[in-house]
């Protein structure tokens, strides 16, 4: 046979939840109990008070470039439902949701913002700090992946990256060292059509990103990423055989920004309006609310209950975070190595006696 | 070609020639050498992430895309090392590319493209090859932004032979030394500092015009003491040097222009007269560019010297997070407290 | 339908010749007329009788380290047969045969073995000088194909690479900008089963390398890479799509490298006699042979008239590659700029008037 | 710890202490250091390509796969920033990974990780997590290879804040310095002088010893001239040294053993001491560490100096091919070349 197929490979795609708040009731999993239904709404809805108020809190000045995660909650609130506590997370800069599920309080991604880099340090989970040189955190991903594996440690390490990190060279070697060392890594891609103003068709030629998999042995799949439970559905499905050490996996949830890349951004120079009207009616809240409504597990008055509830919660997280003293002009030098090198020491003085020439707390000259 | 002859090049402060102009910012005016030398050159290519229809995320290439089209202006993949990469290809297939990289902290994932072969092919080659490439970013802090949007990794691309390393410090430089790397048979890397990407205006000639590689100049002259800048901080020497005045010390600034190829000459000139030096950047100190501007001073005019050359720069520690910018960045006070040092030495 | 495929694909294998000398007759390309068939055994007769000059002089001291190109004739030499004289050739350090097959003169491939390096730009072919760092120079075919693809060139590039370089993040890049820009690039990889020591099954858990191509929305093939006949077709038919701009192609030619990686290395600590001498029975030229004779295309005279022939143009290369005076030491700095700046010329004059002192020639101090 | 108490650590040329001694040249010494680390603490890894089976190139991590297993001992994929890149997961994770790069020419993939990240963690996040890696590589040249083996890239490093950077110079120093490097909390790049791996045998304790990180030591005594070297140009400075003493001159080498934390009072004290200074390094001279050496002795020894800093350096060239190899390496006559000329300024 001198013409043979030596691979031959599919990628699939889930969804559950359309649009219009309708479910595939034979995909529906038993787990989801009426109570958990609620929570997935709620932790959706979370994110995006906390998404509002940070984006207003840039216009008003008081954090710095924000990246809003809006039109993204369902990816991030299906995959945290199926992240148990000992599961490591390596973010990018567009996790905040993730991590907020996670419980890490919403005032250290807002201090992170701020260019506070004491609150890049997330309590209460196994995360990483985010990082922002773009796709490269992926092999940190991998790496404590390789870890788990060797000490066969049932646990995941999650990487997050977007569809625009998918081009980056070490998107490719996190995958290809994830797939030969078994990595325990769940490689969580949130495709949300847009690198700041290139969109995916400008990305790659690949039709998917989930068929990206193929190229490393590993499994692919595709969820609609604005549909809360084929995102639940896939996360858990992957992270049980990542945990389990029968290989890495890679999710692709297709999703949409709906607002710019950042507060530094603005898409309407490279995107139309109707792209975004489009979206906005495939909204992952929108469609979660009209399914529960559907089932009789929510309504109006819950629904405003939960959004006043919302609104305290993130006024006490911005009360404390505004609480802060500003860190110690100190803290540049502090942390750069386990124990202080003698010229970096000098600099150091160099600045405390400049500060104390100034007349000087530490505040800035100007 | 028919060109105003530029103004202030090389070391001479020669008045600016009287020429059709305009008030621009640098961001208008590297705009503007972009649109003249594409004009000009068919085989000069803009390429890079978000160059396209946004511009750029700091306006540089804006309305390059629809003046020129899509095969002129490249809004690459997310890839350092693929827009780099593939621009040595274009280079050997005919073109002449001006990258651009996002920030100057995310030039690591290119460096093996920029360093092992954008540097080297024409040696590699015995000439065979040239790599007429152009890598501009933005560099250098000042703008409060998130981690790695705010490194000056110049030291280091100083250390690669076969690079050209340029950073202007006003928008005329900007319009004047980017025409002129887009017109080098060399690969230039184009250090824009974005701290006063938009921080002022400057008349600067609409007709095309180049500043040589390699000339630095004196931006201001003085007597007792010279400071040696570029980019951002030409400003804070030049801003240091009016308040020394004040104080009666007389001080010479000049501004590199070029870390690569270095006009040792001007600035050891400008010491051997003052007998006093202060290198100022904002990179880190420990192999930085004031290593080797204090190194060549002492090699060419120790004799001449009355004080140790102060070096005033970034510290060696990572560049802060916005809350702690501006204890980070070299300032005036700064600068001033290194001028009296060297007087009172 | 919530559970859909949205990606499927094969890779296919092309095999023509096989082990023994048969050829599946369905698929003998009708171009292919005798003297061809013939130019393709004595195009590999060629390789490897200066490859085993290279490595005799190797031995001997007279050229530095070198690379054995022995059991991946097959491979090249297909591709050789349907390279036209203005494709652009883009090598790493394994391509000896590609090059010599287009007409460039081994010396030169044994002066760069030598470190001289004005012998690495190779005359009467668009060739770039070999690349030493694994995968790199795939970017560059990559951008050559966008030049050729900007101007509407019915031309190819052609990016070489083995096995292991496509696990580097260069490898990624090339193909997917190739891809996202219709570059008229061919990949060709010659899967030669190691990256030094590291086999390929430790180097990437995809069964195949040509199904990376699924990652990138391009097309990949797989040849058996000992067969001439299968890397001619699969060669033909990928550079004919590449030069009308129809798409880059990666090619993956199943190979193997008979001897070490290089002669620095010892190929004994690592791999099995048994799978040496597995290869052996599947070399490339055996079996061509063994298919012409069958066809009474090719006898024993002929052989040793081909052998005597290449002899003696080995011998006259050599003659001509020690006749080449050494390289003055100014060719340090003479071609680092298109013009020499200050301080290298310092440098440069420093150098000579070292060497005058040294009452020298430009000798080497010892 | 039941170790020996090392010989030569700091700046002391202390006898050495007596205890067990092997004859070893420098790569069985890296060999000793990296099992016998491996064997005191399992979260030692060793990665990198070849290092499996085959030992390594350069045959560093011979037999330690065969000893430790292949969950000790990760040959890994072709790729450089996935080495890095994956072992800072495997700091995350609790392993204290030594990575091989397999030549210095090699690093710029890997720079992305190496200087965006190992560098940095600790830092970005205040002290929760730590990169206790190493990073060893041969570097510099002498062997006469192709193109991208014999780089010397030193300074960039040196540039970059977080990392450390440690360069043996000998046997003993190896394996001192590489104990010290892996239980070493902060990455460390460990650059092996691939000319001498070989190249003479020297008396190395069995047991376990620590060379403190950020010591330099005096390594031959002398009044007229101080010659600053590091790495396998430390021999050529001793040999230099020789000669000199034939003509006359007394030379002190200090041998800076890292060149990240940068032991400055040491060379300094012996400047002060000679008042003649000669920094010997292969890499390329503009931006190289031969520059932050001369700058720091201006800074703190203007007064004593009789002579300008002299460099002696690679040229800002790319590192030539076989023929012309000599040429561009530092040899001896050229150093002394250069101490003569301290003499007669
Ligand atoms: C290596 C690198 N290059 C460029 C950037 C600038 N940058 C930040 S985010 C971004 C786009 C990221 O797009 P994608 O991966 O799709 O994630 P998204 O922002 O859509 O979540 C770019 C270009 C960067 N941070 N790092
Ligand atoms: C970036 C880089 N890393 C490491 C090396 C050292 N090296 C040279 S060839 C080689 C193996 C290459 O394997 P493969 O790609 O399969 O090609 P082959 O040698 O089998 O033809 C390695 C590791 C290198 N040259 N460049
Ligand atoms: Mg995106
Ligand atoms: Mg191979």
């Amino acid at each position: 046979m001198p013409i043979t197929d030596v691979y031959s490979a599919t990628t699939r795609r889930i969804e559950i939840l359309d649009k219009d708040g309708k479910v595939d009731e034979a995909l529906l999993p038993s787990e989801l109990d009426d109570a958990t239904l609620q929570r997935a709404l709620e932790l959706m809805m979370r994110m995006r008070a906390f998404d509002e108020k940070a984006l207003t809190m840039q216009r008003q000045g008081r954090i710095g470039t924000y990246g809003s995660m809006r039109g993204q909650e369902a990816a991030q609130a299906g995959l945290a439902l199926a992240i148990e506590p000992d599961d490591w997370l390596v973010p990018s800069i567009r996790e905040q949701g993730v991590l907020e599920a996670c419980g890490v309080p919403m005032r250290h991604w807002f201090g992170f913002c701020k260019g506070d880099e004491r609150m890049a340090v997330f309590p209460g989970v196994n995360a990483l700090t985010p990082s922002i040189p773009v796709g490269s955190q992926l092999l940190h991903a991998a790496g404590i992946g390789m870890a788990l594996e060797l000490r066969g440690e049932a646990t995941a390490a999650i990487g997050f990256a977007g569809d625009g990190a998918t081009s980056e060279g070490d998107f490719h070697e996190a995958l290809n060292f994830a797939g030969v060392f078994n990595a325990r890594t769940l490689f969580f891609i949130q495709n949300n059509g847009w690198a700041i103003s290139v969109p995916i068709t400008q990305q790659t030629r690949s039709a998917t990103i989930a068929q990206k998999a193929h190229a490393y042995g590993i499994e692919g799949v595709q969820v609609d990423g604005n549909d809360v439970l084929a995102s639940y559905v896939a996360s858990r499905d992957a992270l049980r055989k990542v945990r389990a050490g029968e290989g890495p996996v890679l999710i692709e949830a297709v999703t949409y920004r709906m607002e710019s890349h950042t507060t530094a951004d603005d898409h309407t120079r490279y995107r139309s309006a109707d792209e975004v009207a489009y979206w906005a009616e495939r909204d992952p809240i929108k469609r979660m609310r009209a399914y529960l409504e559907g089932r009789g597990l929510w309504d109006e008055t819950r629904h405003e209950a939960t959004l006043k509830k919302l609104g305290d919660d993130v006024e006490a997280e911005v009360a404390r975070l505004e609480d802060n003293a500003p860190p110690p002009p100190t803290d540049i030098f502090d942390h750069m190595y386990s124990a202080m090198p003698e010229t970096l020491r000098a600099q150091r003085q160099a600045l405390l006696d400049e500060i104390a020439v100034r007349g000087g707390n530490g505040a800035n000259h100007g | 070609m028919a060109e105003v002859s530029a103004g202030r090049t090389g070391s001479s402060a020669a008045p600016r020639a009287v020429a059709e102009e305009k008030r621009l910012n640098m961001v208008q005016a590297l705009n503007e050498a972009l649109a003249d030398e594409m004009a000009r050159d068919e085989t000069v290519l803009v390429m890079g992430e978000d160059v396209g229809p946004d511009g750029g995320v700091f306006r540089v290439t804006e309305g390059l895309i629809e003046r020129f089209g899509n095969k002129r202006v490249l809004d690459t993949p997310l890839a350092e090392s693929g827009i780099v990469g593939s621009a040595i290809g274009l280079c050997v297939g005919g073109f002449r590319p001006v990258c651009e990289i996002q920030f100057m902290g995310f030039i690591y994932p290119c460096l093996n493209q920029l360093c092992s072969h954008a540097a080297r092919l024409r040696n590699r080659s015995r000439g065979t090859f040239a790599v007429p490439m152009v890598v501009r970013m933005p560099y250098g802090g000042g703008i409060r932004p998130p981690e790695h949007h705010s490194e000056s990794y110049e030291a280091m691309l100083a250390n690669t032979p076969g690079l050209k390393v340029v950073i202007p410090s006003d928008p005329y430089e900007a319009k004047g030394l980017l025409i002129a790397s887009i017109r080098d048979d060399d690969p230039v890397v184009f250090l824009e500092p974005k701290r006063i990407y938009r921080a002022f205006r400057q008349a600067v000639p609409t007709a095309p015009y180049e500043i040589p590689l390699g000339e630095a100049r004196v931006a201001r002259e003085g007597s007792d003491v010279t400071v040696i800048a570029y980019g951002a901080m030409l400003q804070v020497a030049l801003a240091s040097a009016k308040k020394a005045e004040a104080e009666g010390i007389s001080v010479e600034v000049v501004d590199l222009r070029c870390i690569v190829p270095l006009d040792v000459q001007t600035f050891v000139d400008s010491v051997v007269k003052t007998g006093r030096a202060v290198v100022l950047h904002e990179g880190p100190r420990t192999c930085g560019v004031g290593a080797e501007v204090a190194a060549a001073i002492g090699e060419n005019a120790l004799l001449s010297l009355l004080a140790p050359v102060e070096r005033v720069t970034g510290f060696d520690t990572v560049f802060p997070g916005a809350l702690l910018e501006t204890h980070y960045l070299p300032h005036e006070e700064r600068v001033l407290a290194a001028i009296r040092r060297t007087i009172d030495y």
